[in-house]
C-alpha cells in the first residue's frame, strides 16, 4: 500500500509532494536532499506530484502525502470542514493571481460589473475575484462567474469568450508575455501564501521529522534565493516552461517570509470572511479558530534560525 | 435409483393459473430484490459511519449527504441542477444517437465508407472527455452548445460501435430476401438491416447514455455555473465531500432511471426475440 | 425468359456447387429440378435469381421488364420481428388493396387466425406456408422454388400445389422448382432436369408437356414415368459415387 | 428498353482469377483509404495554421506537434508515458473484461443475479470517471492498484452490458440443443450461450477498451508523474497546447492501433458468421 | 418407457397446441405421429424430451438411469461457430474413440469431405443430416425425431432410414418419429398416431408390428395401410374444419 507509515518515532518512509507551483520543492527534489539528509536515519523518502491544491489536499486526506503543498486559503477551506491538517511552513508568498482582461474599456474593478469573468471556484484566483470586488463594494451577484478550469479560463479570455479571467500562474505569466492580455487588477496581499501542510496525525507522532524536512526547506529556499537565475531554469525544465515564463513566476513570488505567522492569519481569516459570504464555507464556521488550529508556527519556529 | 411412481411427472390444470401472469409478478419481485444490496450498501456505511470507521471530512454518511440532498432541494438549486443536466444530456443523447445512426449505417453497409471513415471514428473513440474541453471552448465557445455536443460526442461511441457491428452481423440469408424485392439499398438497411440490428443498437444506446452521463462533468467544466457535473466539481474544489457524494449518487440514480427508460423500450422492441426470456 | 450456357459456380476449390449447365426457359413453362442433396440445386437457383454473382457462363435472367425473378428460399427467412401479416407483406408495394390481397394469400395458405403470430411461435410448416405466401403474392414473372412443400403434410401439400397450379392457370408465371418429393415435380412440371455428382451436372431431361394438366395424382402415366426418374436418380448417384 | 443481347450476362473463367484474393486486396486498399480523410485534415489544419487563422497558443501547427512528439521521443520521456499508460490500460482492460465476463455471464443467465445485480450495476455506470477519482485515492491510495482499477471500471461496464445483452439475446433454439444433452448450466453458458454471444461480447471489449482509454487521465490523476493522462493534464496545467495535442494525438493513435487488434480478433473469431462480409 | 396422461400443452388461449394425449411407447417400439402441419407434433416432441414444462397432465420420460430422450429438431439447429465435425460431436463426452466415432458417423450420412465446413456453408440437406448424425451418435435410450429426413432426396433419404433401423437392430432404441411421408412412416413404425385439429388431438392409431422388418418398399400390404392412413388424414382434415 501507498498509506505513508505512521509508527513511533521514526517513520519509515515519509512521502513529500512537490508541486510546479512550490518552485522549493522542485530544488529540494532535483537536488535529493531529503533523500541524502533522512536516509541516515534510515528514513525512506517518496516524491508524489501535486498538480493543484486541490489534489495535494486529496493526498493528504487518504495519508498517501505526508507534506502536501497548498495555497493558504485552500487549506483553510478544508481545515474547516475537518480535513486533519496544519500550515507548519510558507514556502513562498506568491503573487500568482491577479485579474486579467484583453477588453481596453475595462479599466478597473468597478468595470466588471455585469461582466463575464472566468474563474475556477474555490481556488485562490476565484477568492481573490471575490476579495476584489468585495472592495469595490460588489459581490458576486453583480457579475457573471463563469466556472472555467485555469487554462481553459485563459483561453476564453483570448477567444473573447469572456471579458476578464482571474488568472493564475504560469498560465497567466504565459499570457502575459505572449499575447495582448493585460493585469487589471492585482494585489499581493489578496494572495493567500503558500503553504506547506502536514497531516496532524504525523506532526503529533514525529515531529522531530516535521523539523528535519522544514529545514530541508529552509536550504532549498536559501538557494533559491542565492540563485535566481539557476532557479528560473530549474523550474522551466521542471515545469516544461519557457524560461521566460518561468522567469516572470518566480519575480512574482516572495521567499522572504518562511514563518507562518500573523499576517498569514490575517490574509487567511479575510478570505475566509467572504468565503462565509458566498456560503463556500458553512456560515456558522468560527474563522478565527479554524485559522489558529491550522496555522501552526511552533515547528518553523525552532527550524528557522 | 429413483422408483417407478417417481417417474412420472405430474402437472394439474389448477397450477396453470398460477403460470398465467408470471411476467408481471417477476418483474414486482425482481425490483424489489434489486433493491437489497444497494440497502445493505447504505446500511453498512451508515453503521460504519456512526462508528467512526469513515471520517467525515473524507466520507459523510448517507444522513448527512441525503440532509445535504433534502436542503438543496429545499432551497430549489437540486433541481435546477438536475433539469439543467437532464436537459443537457437529452438533448446530447439524441443528436449522439441520431448521427450515430447515420453514419454507423453508412459504414455498416457500404465498404467504402467503412474504409473511408471507420479508422478516423476508432482513432477519435479514445479520446478522453477532458482532452475535448479546451479544444470545444475553441471551436463553440462556452455557451451549451459545446456542452450539449460533448455529451453527443460521448453518446455517438458505443451507438456508432454497436450498430456498425449489428449491422455486419446482420443475416446474409435475410438480406437476400430484400435483394429478392428489388429494395434499393436504402430500403435494405431501413427494412432489414436496422431491424436486424436492433437489438445490439439498443445495446449501444444504452451504453451510449452511459458514456453520456460520465461527459457530463466534462461538459460541465466549459463555463456551467449549474448542473450535477458543476455540482461535483464545485463540491471538489470547496472540500465539500457531502456535496461530492450527493452529486455521485444523482448521476447514479438519474443513470440508473434514464437506463431503465431504455430497458423498457427494449423489452417491448424486442418481444418478438426466440429467447429464453421470451418464451410463452 | 431464363437461359443459361455453360454456367458453373464451384466452391472450395471446385469439389462442391454445380457445372456445365445448359438449358432454356421458355415463358411460363415449370421446371422441376431433380437431384441428391448437395448437388448445386440451391446454389443454382441462387444465381439464376441474381444473388449470387460468382458464376461463370452465360446467364440471362431478367424478364422484358428487366426485372429480376422471385425467390422462395429453402428455409422461410421470415423476418422475425415481423407479423405473419407483415411477413407475407413484405414486399408488396403499399397501396389500396394491399391488406385484402394478404388477407386472401393468408387464408388460401391456411394461416387464417395465425395473422398476428410472430414466426418464433409458428410450426415449421406455418412458417415454410408464411414463405410460400410471400413469394407468390408479388407475382413475379419469374418464379424460382426451392424445395417450397417440404415441410408440409401429404395433404397441405397437395392442396397448395393446386394453389399454385391455379394461380400459374392465371398468371401464367413461369417456375423452376426444386424438390425431392418426385410425385410433385411429375404433378406440376413441365420439364425435369435431373442434376448428379458433386458438383452437379445436367444428367437427363424428361419431358412431360404431354401430360395435360390438372393431371390426375397416381395416375399410371405419372407412376410409369415416376420410376422412369427413380432410375435416372439411381444411376445417376451410382454414376456419381 | 434493353435489346435482347443485354438481357445476357456473361462472366469468363479469367475473371474468376481476379476474385481469388479479393478479401487481401480489399483490405490493402481499406488501409489506405483510411488516411484519406485524416490527412485533408492534418493538411487544411496546417495550412490555416502558417496562414493564422488558429493563433498558435491555442491550437499548434500539426508540424509544431510533431515537433514536440520527436523532441519527446528523442529524450526517452515519449516512450516511458507511452509504456506506462499502455500497461495500465492492457491491465485494467484484463481486469475489466474478465470481471465483466463473469458477473455478466451470473447476470444473464440467472434471473436471481440480475435481480439483485443488475440494477445496482446500472446505476453506477453512470458515474463519471472524475467522480471516482477523489474516492479512490481514499480507498487505495495514490499507487498503481488505483490507477489500474479505475481503467478496469471503465472498461467493465459497457463489457457487462453486452455481454449480458448477447447472453439474453441467444436463440433458444441452441439452448435446447445443450438441454436434450443434459448439460449443466455451466457448460450450457460455457459451451453455448458465451460463443452464441460472441459477436455481442467482441463489440463489448471494443466499446470498453475505449471507455478504458478515456479513463486515463482520470486514473493518472492520482499522482502518477508518467502517462499519457498525466502528459495531457501536465500540458493543460503548464498551458503548453502542443503537449497537449500531442497527448491527444498520442491517444488517438493507440486507441486506434488497440483497436485493430481487436478488430482483427473479431474478423477471426466471427468468419463462421453468416454475413455480408463472410460471402464465400 | 415412455407413457403420456392427459397431456395437454395449449398456447394463446387454447387455439394451437395439443391436448388429450393419452398413450405407453413400449421399449424399443417405433412410434410413427401423422397430423396436418401446426397440429402440435413439434410441441409434444418439446413435452416429451422434457424442454417445455407448462403442460399438464402425466407425462413419463425418463428411462430407468434417469436420463431424458435424445432429440432431433426440426430445423438443423446447428452451432454456427462449430464445422460439422464438431457439431456433431457436440453431445459426446470427450474419450478415446470419440474422432474415430465421430468419422464413423459423417461417413454414414455422407458427409465424407465436408468434416471442416461450417454450416453457413452446408446446403439444406446436408445441415439436416449432420443434425441426424448429432441426435445418433449419443446413443439415447428414447430418441425422437422431428421430420429428421424431410430435406432430403428420395434415395438419401432410403438409406438412412435404413441406417436408423440398422442402429435400431443394435440398440433397440426407443423412437417417436413425426413425419409427413406417410411411406417413412409404414416403412420404420410400430405404431402410428394420428393427431387431427388445431389443437391437436389423437384421431387414430394404427398398429403395424404385424410386418416385420426390414419390410419391402411399396409392398402390396404397405399400400394398403398407406390407402387407410390417406383416408384416416382426410377424415381427420374433414372433422376438424
Ligand atoms: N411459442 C409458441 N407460442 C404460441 N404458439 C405456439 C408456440 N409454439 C407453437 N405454437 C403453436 O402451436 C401449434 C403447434 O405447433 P407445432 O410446432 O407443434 O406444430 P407441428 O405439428 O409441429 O406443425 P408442423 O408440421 O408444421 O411442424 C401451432 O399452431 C403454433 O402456432
Ligand atoms: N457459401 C458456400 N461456401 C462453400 N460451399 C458451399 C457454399 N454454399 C454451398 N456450398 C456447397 O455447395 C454444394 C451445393 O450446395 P446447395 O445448397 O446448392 O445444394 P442443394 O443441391 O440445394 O442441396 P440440398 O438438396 O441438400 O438443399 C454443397 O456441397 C455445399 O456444401
Ligand atoms: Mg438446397
Ligand atoms: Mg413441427
Amino acid at each position: 500500500s501507498d498509506k505513508a507509515s505512521g509508527g513511533d518515532e521514526k517513520p519509515e518512509k515519509i512521502t513529500l509532494d512537490y508541486a510546479y507551483y512550490s518552485p522549493t520543492s522542485l530544488v529540494l527534489k532535483k537536488f535529493g536532499w531529503a533523500e541524502k539528509e533522512l536516509k541516515k536515519d534510515g528514513v525512506e523518502v517518496k516524491w508524489v506530484q501535486s498538480l493543484g491544491s486541490n489534489k495535494a489536499l486529496e493526498f493528504l486526506n487518504s495519508s498517501s502525502v505526508d507534506f502536501g503543498s497548498t495555497a493558504g486559503a485552500a487549506a483553510f477551506i478544508a481545515k474547516s470542514k475537518g480535513a486533519p491538517i496544519e500550515s507548519v511552513y510558507i514556502y513562498s508568498q506568491p503573487e500568482w493571481t491577479a485579474l486579467v482582461t484583453k477588453d481596453k474599456k475595462i479599466k478597473s474593478v468597478k468595470d466588471l460589473k455585469g461582466k463575464k469573468i472566468a474563474a475556477t471556484i474555490g481556488t485562490d484566483p476565484y477568492i481573490f475575484l471575490l476579495r476584489a470586488l468585495k472592495e469595490e463594494g460588489l459581490s458576486s451577484k453583480d457579475v457573471k462567474i463563469v466556472n472555467l478550469q485555469h487554462q481553459d479560463g485563459a483561453n476564453a479570455l483570448l477567444s473573447g469568450e469572456v471579458d476578464a479571467w482571474a488568472g493564475l500562474d504560469p498560465h497567466m505569466a504565459k499570457v502575459e508575455l505572449e499575447s495582448d492580455g493585460k493585469f487589471l487588477y492585482r494585489n499581493p496581499d489578496f494572495n493567500t501564501y503558500g503553504t506547506l501542510n502536514v497531516r496532524s496525525e504525523f506532526a503529533k507522532d514525529h515531529p522531530e521529522y516535521v523539523k528535519k524536512v522544514i529545514a530541508l526547506y529552509e536550504k532549498a529556499r536559501q538557494w533559491t534565493l542565492e540563485h535566481p537565475d539557476e532557479a528560473a531554469k530549474l523550474l522551466s525544465e521542471e515545469a516544461g516552461l519557457s524560461l521566460e515564463v518561468a522567469k516572470k513566476e518566480l519575480e512574482r513570488n516572495n521567499f522572504e517570509q518562511p514563518v507562518p505567522g500573523d499576517e498569514q492569519r490575517e490574509a487567511i481569516s479575510s478570505a475566509g470572511e467572504v468565503l462565509k459570504a458566498e456560503k463556500v464555507i458553512s456560515p456558522d464556521t468560527d474563522i478565527d479558530k479554524v485559522v489558529n488550529e491550522l496555522i501552526n508556527p511552533s515547528f518553523a519556529e525552532k527550524a528557522v534560525k | 435409483m429413483a422408483s417407478k411412481t417417481e417417474l412420472w411427472q405430474s402437472r394439474a390444470s389448477e397450477k396453470k393459473k398460477e403460470l398465467l401472469r408470471p411476467l408481471l409478478k417477476e418483474r414486482l419481485q425482481g425490483s424489489w430484490l434489486g433493491l437489497i444490496i444497494p440497502m445493505i450498501l447504505l446500511i453498512s456505511w451508515e453503521i460504519a459511519s456512526v462508528r467512526g470507521v469513515f471520517e467525515a471530512h473524507l466520507l459523510p454518511a448517507p444522513t448527512v449527504v441525503l440532509a445535504k440532498i433534502s436542503e438543496m432541494a429545499a432551497d430549489g438549486s437540486l433541481w435546477s441542477h438536475i433539469w439543467i443536466t437532464l436537459y443537457r444530456v437529452f438533448i446530447g443523447f439524441v443528436i449522439g444517437t441520431a448521427s450515430a445512426v447515420v453514419i454507423g449505417s453508412f459504414v455498416g453497409y457500404w465498404k467504402l465508407a467503412e474504409n473511408l471513415l471507420d479508422s478516423l471514428v476508432q482513432a477519435f473513440r479514445s479520446i478522453p472527455s477532458l482532452a475535448w474541453v479546451p479544444l470545444f471552448i475553441l471551436w463553440m465557445g462556452i455557451g451549451e452548445p459545446s456542452k450539449i455536443v460533448l455529451i453527443a460526442v460521448g453518446v455517438f461511441f458505443p451507438v456508432y460501435l454497436n450498430i456498425v457491428a449489428g449491422i455486419q452481423g446482420v443475416d446474409r440469408k435475410l438480406i437476400e430476401v430484400g435483394k429478392i424485392y428489388q429494395f434499393s439499398s436504402l430500403q435494405i438497411v431501413r427494412r432489414i438491416i436496422l431491424p436486424s440490428a436492433l437489438p445490439s443498437f439498443i445495446t449501444g444506446i444504452r451504453s451510449g447514455l452511459g458514456v453520456g452521463w460520465m461527459f457530463v462533468v466534462a461538459a460541465e467544466l466549459m463555463g456551467a455555473s449549474e448542473g450535477l457535473g458543476y455540482l461535483l466539481v464545485e463540491g471538489q474544489n470547496t472540500y465539500a465531500p457531502d456535496v461530492v457524494i450527493a452529486s455521485i449518487l444523482l448521476f447514479a440514480l438519474l443513470g440508473k432511471g434514464s437506463d431503465s427508460v431504455l430497458k423498457l423500450v427494449e423489452t417491448k422492441a424486442l418481444h418478438y426475440q426466440d429467447t429464453l426470456a421470451n418464451q410463452g | 425468359m431464363l437461359a443459361v450456357q455453360q454456367l458453373k459456380r464451384v466452391f472450395k476449390g471446385g469439389s462442391a456447387g454445380f457445372r456445365n449447365l445448359h438449358f432454356t426457359v421458355q415463358e411460363s413453362e415449370i421446371i422441376g429440378i431433380l437431384g441428391t442433396s448437395g448437388c448445386g440445386k440451391s446454389t443454382l437457383l441462387r444465381v439464376l435469381a441474381g444473388l449470387d454473382q460468382n458464376f461463370t457462363g452465360k446467364l440471362k435472367n431478367k424478364d422484358k421488364d428487366g426485372k429480376q425473378p422471385g425467390m422462395m428460399f429453402q428455409e422461410p427467412r421470415l423476418m422475425p420481428w415481423l407479423t405473419v401479416k407483415e411477413n407475407i407483406g413484405f414486399g408488396v408495394k403499399d397501396g389500396a388493396g394491399k391488406e385484402v390481397e394478404i388477407q386472401q394469400f393468408i387464408d388460401l395458405v391456411g394461416l387464417t387466425g395465425f395473422e398476428n403470430h410472430y414466426p418464433k411461435d409458428l410450426s415449421g410448416g406455418m412458417a415454410q406456408r408464411t414463405a410460400i405466401a410471400r413469394a407468390l403474392i408479388t407475382d413475379p414473372s419469374v418464379l424460382l422454388l426451392d424445395e417450397p412443400f417440404s415441410a408440409l403434410d401429404a395433404f397441405t401439400k397437395m392442396q397448395l400445389q393446386d394453389l399454385l397450379l391455379s394461380l400459374w392457370e392465371k398468371r401464367k408465371t413461369t417456375m423452376v422448382l426444386v424438390t425431392h418429393d418426385i410425385d410433385e415435380a411429375l404433378y406440376l412440371c413441365d420439364r425435369i432436369f435431373v442434376l448428379k455428382g458433386q458438383p452437379g451436372e445436367q444428367y437427363a431431361e424428361l419431358i412431360l408437356d404431354d401430360i395435360k394438366k390438372p393431371r390426375q395424382r397416381g395416375s399410371h402415366e405419372l407412376a410409369e414415368r415416376k420410376s422412369n426418374i427413380l432410375n435416372l436418380l439411381d444411376l445417376s448417384r451410382q454414376e456419381a459415387n
